[in-house]
């Protein structure tokens, strides 16, 4: 009990009150601006260089890559503004070619929801690599759809015509079969059906083979 | 509309927030010790929740767009200004209500459940009804929590716990345990 | 640079705008309250006890503010909190005398006889509503601790010959030993009263020796020894008027066969052989 | 479901301990003789205690008024014997406590005998003047709660008794006292329920007895005659008894809780307080004597006995033979909910509808286990209560909590649940202690 | 408040922080971040120290500005002052390690909620000088790391065989995958509790034992 | 017959007593289980047998050393931490390493009933709580399903069973995997594919050790029954909710869901619905309140074994419900004698 005031402290005027408010949010105001400019940049080149190696980790043999944004009828370059459901990426070779998309795509896992990147080649409706970028899966069991090698693999070169089932582990034997893992079935599944979902959501919407943008200046973001 | 249901679904049983998520804990085991307080302490939250998914989907709608950088402050600012609000709007107008409800709303704003839920909305780039959904369906698994919990610890309070172990860390215990059977409800409805 | 600008005003702006509707709302919704209630309450114990009589801390820290009530009525508080709170308040601390619960019984194991064997849950109320738990006595203690049970305090010990024994530093005399013994043995009593009858049975002679060696057999030897007056003999017991005013000193219980009176200074029952004691003294007397 | 329980003429829950009657139900009622001291406690009943009208040293007569009624539910008190009264001061009760009671010492060279009949004429009597007739008689309840029987009688304005019911169930176990009045003494049991029926103004009498006692019933019924009486066979069930259930069980009504019979039109009898008012009309009698069951593994011969109030337990005690070695407990009452005795001197009351000996083989109990939520007990409780939440509550003194969510005032202390319990858990006594603590607190 | 101040011992209030008045073993604050983030050591004390600038720092700001802020929105202020702290944490954290910043996510802001910071802020820093604030924040941020610490390591060494990453066990450690879900964390936060109170009790008896003994 | 002497015993009445005593019932338990554990000794062989020795071992050691001294005797004299083990023990997989088995009696005992003040006094079955530990601890030892043995190979060993504490079976991937099966719940989730009435109700399928015949364990609930041992509306109403409920799917889409006999008669059902369901320490007292648990566990079963994560549901199902029992009891107050309707 320190503080053993005789009387009850005097109210001070609501334009004071108001006033210390309005000065805390202003220096409040002052200093976040101050640390998110200071951040900015590193903060960009990481979130960007995260980015890339996902996109080039779903597409083989991709060396540039670009952003874009399906804006309700089609496809275009995304300079800035927030990402959105509709926002993908387009990976190109050496030449400038474009060699497929990286699309994201969630949906409920066995906790929780699980949010995955692929490489898309809709020209041949094939899947060409597999990323998970957020789950809390249960370790040691769901967490092997992206631990594990042998489930990760399975993406690498997978039709999506006829699209994609799960099968029992050691049982894969057509083109567009996903080896489940053992004791994480559900998991598994659900990657399958998070990528069906997305491909069936990109597949109309993509440019037809002939018609894909071109690569902007030198690949930036 | 799948979606919704199972943002709903997911937010009650499957990532219940106290119990998979640890948000609330503080009024989870300071208030459960009594069923009645616990029952509406989970509605007064319930409340809380809705106004927060309200105010955090307006702010990142028209405010956040330009200065995302001032997400938490203006969230914690923005929400605990309404509440205080409406707490005082409730307490002048009804004062039965006040008495059932509003002494447990300064409590609840400063709690991690209500930031949580608008941080995880955002995150997760839900949209009106969404954010609404998931405040509805955490505050619904907040309140069942709570009652369970009560239930639980008024049934205890008569039995003979020994004396060492009463307290935070039975409550802890007995949390452990019913989080462990909230694991039952794990893939409902993602698996099918 | 514009962000330098659109940060701070946001922030002022949210400040701004929030706090002259909280404080146009403070105004305007405001319900009254006396504001002294909220550091009156913080100032008392907090353990909502009732010793003071009331249903908690709350009620008494509103009874204080209306001036009913005397900051020392709360027993629990430190000398030091109550000074605080008269300060704070403005009133008189009042004064309190020191008063601690006193057993009216002295026949434990030793003294007073068991007639039957009582074989159930162990309390004395339980006991008592078996035909009276095998004590001889109906009237003395059951033994079974329900006083100790009963104290918040910690004040309460059973000794070795089966009498609870209350430790009057730790006492806070909040009554709840009185309401808990079901042969309502327990008084409150200012620790200044030191002579003290440590018998309830009203039987007198052989009826009550049969019973019990420690027991008041009512021969009245106190009332003639101590100041003319000072103790009355009613329903075969010492009554101590300690409102007469009249000198009490330990001389009442030099000739008492039984040690059924005691001069008490500090904790009943310390000394095992008290009745050994005031046959003694009664030789010396004389 | 209401009719099904009408048809097999019982209630709902309760118990079937092993009625153990057979030691004592072929014995016919012999009288004791009479000893040399005698108590009678001021307060025998429930209600105030008779104010003495006799001194010591006074001279009294078998039969002589010597308390008058203290308030009006209260009873007046007669001498069982003839002799001088020796003290009043208090005595030692059966429950353990000391009671204001009259001591008695008898004339070892008294006749003892009762002075010449004198009946009464009870029809012409109104209402009132039954009332204080019976009130005068020193008549309560025999059936154990030992409730003056006279209050029952005082109908307030506005309400109408419509049945009368004398409870012959006797449902406690060893107790075959009233089996053997009813066999013994039939003509006096429907003598007495006329008596009452008439002055109630009741339409119809209805005795009920537990099936487990055919001879009783077929003594009655042939004594009936054109009589408005009715003798019900009810199922033998444990407590049978208690009146709400009788009343459940022969007229399917639930008494509601806190209120009496009577406020279902019902008039609650035991055959043993029927015929002590049946005596009094007959021969001016007033209650000094009452029959007494003495069994149990632990007595020598048991015995039904005509006993003068008063009489020490140890003299009854005696005249059966004594107490084996092996006798470990003395109760009064039945064995469901009889008083332990702790001191053989306490004297028999106008309640004492037995005494039972047992030995270390009936009183040696397994340890008590933690209760398990078995819910045998829930299921035994005719009241309808959870003692397993009493009795946990009562160990954690929650006493306000048992009274207001859990009804402990509504608990008739029948044992049932005690009987029950696998756990050997003493819930009645947790229960009693309970209520203790509630009454004291009221008051 | 000066005098008051001059009474007590700088360092004695640091150290009540770390054991004898811990804000999780024995205050029970905090508990939402404790439990989130403690699968494993390193998130643990990433997250502790997080909470120890953000309450460090303010701490010394409310102290040293206690005479100009208005008793009426004290709180508001608190937590306008809290929450600058916790968004710079927040931005430096990403900055400068990603990788940590990914598995707290959405529990740095959280620091924000944590009732142990504005606890302290009204209980101590609002009325007691620089000093002695910033030396009890630093005891109670201090103890919060421990316990955070503590817990952390149990539930990585049995929930995955390892600390700070490095296996203890060898490749054929079983893990005990629930200490890493939710129920293992409060499970094992409850164990903990239990065995502070046990070792406070012994070493209360201890005490009394050596009393009697004197 | 002098004045104290002989010194009566006073005891509250009733004197008499029914007869049936707490450690008696949990016997009758253990006889009702015997059957079944036979059946697994049979089916299983010697693994059988020392995955339920241990995790009664570890139960009852457990007991024994966090029970105070004063009360030791009477608590294992009572039967029901060994029963609590032997229960625990049928619910395991065959070729669980032993020492997870032994951990999984400690927790169940720890965890599910010491720290709760004992017998009595634990809100979740102590049984399944062991078991809910030892699934979420070690899910892959623990739905790691082998096939049945078959009393001619008595004697043979699974090398997981003897594991190495701490450690994990020595053979992982082709070894075990070789013996390994899937449960009939599993084959009906992942591959909705049925299994054979006749082989659900004499046993000869993979599953835990106890829950494969139902025909015994059914057996063991009819003795149960006619002994009182046990609340018959508690299986009764769990089989019968859990059977409207699956036929009800099954009739909206019959290739997808089960049939209501294979949802009665597979995987831990029967188990738990006549024996852990039942406990009475953890099951509401109320009459009104069994029914209203017993639905919620077949509802809660059925939820959780077609739209849910877990093949089997029966242990979280009981789980849950025991978490309800106290605001289940308090609200299902009966109606005392006399009284207009039941107060809370
Ligand atoms: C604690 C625990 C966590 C689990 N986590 C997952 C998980 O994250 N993902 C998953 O697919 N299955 C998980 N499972 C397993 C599922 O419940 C289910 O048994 C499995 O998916 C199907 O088994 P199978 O793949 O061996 O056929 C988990 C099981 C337990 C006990
Ligand atoms: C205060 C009080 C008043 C009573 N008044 C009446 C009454 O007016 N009429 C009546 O029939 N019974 C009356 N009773 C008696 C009860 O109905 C009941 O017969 C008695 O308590 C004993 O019943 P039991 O042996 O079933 O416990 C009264 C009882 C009490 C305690
Ligand atoms: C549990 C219980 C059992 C009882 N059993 C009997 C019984 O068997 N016979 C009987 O006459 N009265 C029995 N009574 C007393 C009756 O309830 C009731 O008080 C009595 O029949 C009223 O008649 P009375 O006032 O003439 O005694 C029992 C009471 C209770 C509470
Ligand atoms: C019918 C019956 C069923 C029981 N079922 C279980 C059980 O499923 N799990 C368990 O641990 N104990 C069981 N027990 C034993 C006992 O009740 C249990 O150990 C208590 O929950 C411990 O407090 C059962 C006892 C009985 C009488
Ligand atoms: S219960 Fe009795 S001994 Fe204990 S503090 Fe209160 S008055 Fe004193
Ligand atoms: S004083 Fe009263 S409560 Fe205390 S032990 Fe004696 S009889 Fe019991
Ligand atoms: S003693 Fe009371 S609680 Fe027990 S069965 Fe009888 S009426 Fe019910
Ligand atoms: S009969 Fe005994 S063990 Fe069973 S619920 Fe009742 S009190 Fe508990
Ligand atoms: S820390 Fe989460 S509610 Fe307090």
């Amino acid at each position: 009990m320190s503080s053993r005031s005789p009387t009850p402290p005097q109210e001070p005027t609501p334009s004071r009150l108001v006033g210390s408010l309005a000065v805390a949010g202003f220096l409040s105001g002052l200093i976040i601006i101050g640390i998110y400019v200071a951040t900015l940049d590193t903060i960009t080149e990481n979130k960007a260089r995260e980015l890339r190696e996902a996109v080039f980790r779903v597409l083989p043999e991709v060396t540039q890559m670009q952003k874009l944004q399906y804006d309700g009828e089609r496809v275009v370059l995304k300079e800035n503004g927030k990402d959105d459901e509709n926002t993908l990426y387009a990976g190109y070779d050496d030449k400038g070619n474009l060699a497929g998309y990286a699309l994201a795509s969630d949906g409920p896992g066995f906790q929780d929801t699980i949010r995955v990147l692929f490489g898309y080649q809709p020209a041949n409706n094939k899947v060409v690599g597999m990323w998970v970028l957020e789950s809390r899966e249960t370790p040691g069991l769901g967490d092997k759809i992206y631990k594990d090698a042998a489930f990760v693999t399975n993406f690498d070169n997978l039709s999506t015509e006829p699209p994609i089932v799960t099968v029992k582990r050691g049982t894969r034997s057509r083109a567009n079969e996903v080896d489940a893992i053992t004791g994480a079935t559900i998991s598994s599944k659900a990657v399958v059906r998070i990528i069906n979902q997305g491909v069936e959501k990109w597949h109309q919407r993509l440019p037809l083979p002939g018609n894909e943008p071109q690569l902007k200046s030198e690949g930036r973001t | 509309m799948d979606d919704l249901i199972w943002i709903f679904i997911s937010a009650l049983l499957v990532n219940n927030f106290v119990l998979a998520y640890f948000l609330g804990l503080c009024p989870f085991l300071g208030v459960s010790g009594k069923l009645e307080t616990s029952f509406r302490l989970g509605l007064a939250t319930t409340f809380v929740l809705i106004i927060t998914a309200i105010c955090s989907w307006f702010l990142n709608t028209y405010v956040l767009t330009h200065a995302p950088y001032l997400r938490l402050i203006s969230f914690i600012v923005v929400i605990a200004s309404t509440v205080q609000f409406i707490e005082m709007a409730i307490k002048k107008l009804s004062p039965a209500l006040f008495q059932s409800l509003g002494i447990f709303l300064p409590l609840i704003t400063t709690n991690c459940a209500i930031l949580g839920l608008a941080i995880f909305a955002t995150n997760r780039g839900y949209g009106f009804w969404e954010g609404l959904i998931f405040a509805l369906g955490a505050g619904a698994g907040f309140t069942l929590a709570m009652v369970l919990m009560a239930g639980m610890r008024e049934e205890t309070g008569i039995n003979e716990v020994p004396a060492l172990v009463r307290g935070t860390a039975f409550n802890l215990i007995i949390a452990g345990i019913l989080s462990m059977a909230f694991m039952g409800f794990a893939g409902l409805f993602s698996s099918t | 640079m514009n962000e330098f600008l659109t940060a701070p005003a946001i922030m002022t702006g949210l400040g701004l705008f929030f706090g002259v509707i909280l404080a146009v709302a403070y105004r305007l919704l405001k319900v009254e309250e006396d504001p002294r209630l909220e550091h009156t309450e913080e100032l008392l114990p907090g353990t909502n006890c009732g010793a003071c009589g009331e249903p908690g801390c709350v009620p008494f820290a509103q009874k204080l503010l209306s001036g009913e009530v005397k900051p020392s009525e709360c027993t629990v508080a430190s000398a030091d909190d109550i000074d605080a709170i008269a300060d704070f308040l403005g009133v008189d601390a009042g004064e309190a005398e020191k008063r601690v619960a006193r057993l009216h019984c002295g026949g434990g194991k030793a003294q007073a006889y068991q007639i039957a064997e009582y074989d159930g849950f162990e309390s004395c109320r339980a006991a008592a509503v078996v035909s009276g738990g095998g004590k001889g006595c109906s009237w003395g203690c059951l033994g079974l601790a329900d006083c100790e049970v009963a104290c918040d305090f910690d004040a309460i010990g059973m000794n070795d010959n089966g009498l609870p024994t209350v430790d009057v530093e730790k006492c806070t005399a909040c009554g709840d030993c009185v309401e808990a013994c079901p042969r309502d043995l327990f008084e409150v009593l200012p620790l200044s009263q030191k002579l003290l009858v440590q018998c309830n049975i009203p039987l007198a002679g052989q009826a009550v020796t049969v019973l019990c060696t420690a027991g008041c057999d009512g021969c009245g030897k106190c009332a003639a020894d101590a100041e003319p007056g000072l103790i009355e003999m009613k329903d075969e017991l010492p009554l101590i008027h300690y409102d007469s005013g009249l000198p009490v000193t330990p001389k009442a219980t030099a000739r008492c066969p039984t040690g059924a009176i005691q001069w008490v200074e500090g904790d009943q029952f310390l000394d095992p052989n008290q009745s050994h004691e005031n046959r003694k003294r009664y030789a010396q007397l004389h | 479901m209401g009719l099904l329980f009408s048809l097999r003429r019982s209630f709902a829950h309760g118990v079937h301990p092993e009625h153990h009657k057979e030691q004592t139900a072929d014995l016919p009622i012999q009288r004791v003789p009479f000893c040399s001291r005698y108590v009678m406690p001021l307060g025998q009943h429930i209600g105030a205690p008779a104010r003495p009208v006799v001194e010591v040293g006074q001279r009294v007569q078998r039969g002589q008024l010597i308390g008058e009624p203290g308030a009006f539910v209260s009873t007046a008190l007669h001498s069982p014997v003839t002799g001088t009264v020796r003290d009043i001061g208090p005595h030692r009760y059966i429950d353990g406590n000391f009671r204001p009671a009259i001591e008695i010492e008898a004339d070892p060279y008294a006749t003892q005998q009762l002075p010449r009949p004198t009946p009464i004429d009870w029809r012409s009597l109104d209402i009132e003047q039954f009332i204080a007739q019976v009130q005068h008689a020193g008549i309560v309840g025999m059936g154990g709660a030992a409730f003056p029987s006279h209050v029952k009688y005082a109908i307030p304005e506005g309400q109408q008794i419509d049945d009368l019911l004398v409870n012959g169930a006797e449902c406690e176990p060893y107790l075959t006292n009233d089996h053997r009045l009813m066999m013994e003494r039939p003509e006096a049991v429907i003598h007495g329920t006329e008596i009452v029926r008439q002055k109630l103004g009741a339409k119809r009498a209805t005795i009920g007895v537990e099936k487990n006692k055919p001879e009783s019933i077929a003594a009655l019924k042939a004594q009936i005659g054109e009589r408005p009486i009715e003798v019900v066979a009810l199922e033998v069930k444990y407590p049978q008894g208690a009146e709400k259930m009788l009343i459940k069980a022969v007229y399917g009504i639930e008494v509601p809780a806190g209120e009496l019979p009577r406020d279902v039109g019902v008039a609650v009898n035991n055959v043993g307080t029927i015929v002590a008012i049946a005596d009094y009309f007959d021969s001016g009698m007033p209650l000094i004597e009452r029959i007494v069951t003495v069994s149990g593994p632990g007595v020598a011969e048991p015995a039904n006995l005509i006993v003068p109030l008063g009489t020490p337990i140890r003299e009854v005690l005696r005249f059966c033979g004594g107490l084996k070695e092996s006798t470990r407990e003395v109760i009064m009452g039945g064995p469901m909910m009889g008083t332990p005795i702790a001191d053989l001197d306490a004297p028999i009351l106008k309640g004492s509808s037995g005494i039972l000996a047992f030995t270390a083989k009936e009183t040696g109990r397994p340890p008590e286990y933690p209760c398990i939520r078995c819910g045998r007990c829930l299921e035994a409780c005719p009241y309808f209560l959870n003692p397993s939440r009493l009795a946990k509550l009562g160990r954690a003194r929650m006493f306000e909590e048992m009274k207001e969510q859990f009804h402990v005032m509504d608990c008739v202390e029948c044992g049932a649940c005690t009987f029950a319990c696998p756990s050997n858990i003493p819930i009645v006594q947790l229960i009693r202690t309970a209520k203790d603590n509630l009454r004291q607190r009221k008051g | 408040m000066a005098t008051l101040s001059n009474k007590m011992n700088a360092y004695d209030e640091m150290l009540k922080g770390i054991w004898r008045d811990n804000p999780v073993f024995v205050q029970v604050l905090g508990m939402c971040p404790m439990l989130a983030v403690t699968n494993s050591a390193v998130n643990a004390i990433a997250m502790g120290l997080a909470t120890f600038f953000v309450l460090v720092s303010s701490s010394f700001l409310v102290s040293g500005m206690k005479a100009i802020i208005p008793k009426q929105v004290r709180i508001s202020i608190y937590v306008i002052i809290i929450a600058t702290f916790v968004t710079v944490a927040d931005y430096t954290l990403l900055a400068l390690f990603p990788a940590v910043h990914k598995e707290l996510g959405a529990f740095i802001p959280l620091i924000v909620a944590n009732c142990m910071i504005l606890g302290r802020q009204e209980a101590f820093a609002s009325k007691h000088s620089v000093k002695f604030a910033v030396m009890d924040a630093v005891g109670m941020a201090g103890g919060f790391l421990l316990a955070m610490f503590a817990l952390g390591s149990v539930r990585e060494i049995l929930g995955e065989g390892k600390l700070f990453g490095i296996s203890l066990f060898g490749e054929n450690f079983e893990p005990w995958v629930i200490m890493i879900l939710p129920p293992g964390g409060f499970i094992t936060l409850g164990l903990l509790l239990l065995l502070f109170n046990w070792v406070g009790e012994r070493r209360k008896q201890f005490l009394a034992q050596v009393a009697a003994v004197d | 017959m002098s004045k104290h002497d002989p010194k009566l015993l006073l005891q509250s009445a009733p004197l008499l007593r029914q007869g049936m005593t707490t450690p008696a019932a949990m016997r009758d338990v253990w006889i009702a289980l015997l059957p079944a554990s036979l059946a697994a000794l049979w089916y299983f062989g010697l693994a059988a047998l020392l995955v339920l020795l241990t995790s009664i071992a570890g139960a009852v050691l457990t007991e024994w050393l966090f029970t105070p001294r004063e009360r030791r005797a009477i608590t294992l004299h009572d039967n029901s931490a060994a029963l609590t083990g032997l229960l625990l023990g049928l619910t395991l997989p065959p070729a669980l390493p032993l020492w997870m088995a032994f951990l999984g009696g400690m927790a169940s005992i720890g965890l599910g009933k010491i720290i709760w003040g004992g017998l009595g006094s634990n809100i979740f079955n102590p049984a399944l709580v062991g078991r809910a530990f030892l699934l979420a601890t070690f899910p892959n030892a623990m739905t790691t399903w082998t096939a049945q043995s078959g009393p001619a190979d008595f004697l043979t060993l699974h090398a997981s069973n003897l594991a190495l504490p701490f450690m994990q079976a020595p053979t992982v991937g082709a070894g075990t995997d070789a013996m390994t099966t899937a449960t009939p719940l599993n084959l009906m989730k992942f591959e909705h594919q049925g299994t054979d009435l006749g082989a659900l109700l004499l046993g000869n399928t993979s599953g835990s050790l106890g829950e494969t015949s139902a025909l015994l364990l059914i057996l063991g609930g009819i003795y149960l029954f006619l002994r009182r041992g046990l609340d018959w509306r508690i299986p009764l109403g769990i089989l019968g909710s859990a059977a409207l409920f699956s036929a009800a799917l099954f009739l909206i889409e019959g290739d997808k869901y089960p049939t209501p006999l294979f949802s009665l008669l597979s995987g831990g059902m029967l188990l738990g619905a006549i024996f852990m369901a039942t406990d009475p320490v953890t099951s509401p007292v109320t009459p009104k309140g069994a029914w209203l648990f017993a639905i919620g566990v077949g509802l809660l079963v059925v939820l959780i074994r077609v739209f849910g994560g877990f093949p089997e549901g029966m242990m979280y199902a009981i789980l849950l419900m025991n978490a309800a029992t106290p605001l289940i009891d308090r609200y299902t107050q009966p109606r005392a004698f006399g009284r207009k309707r039941a107060t809370k």
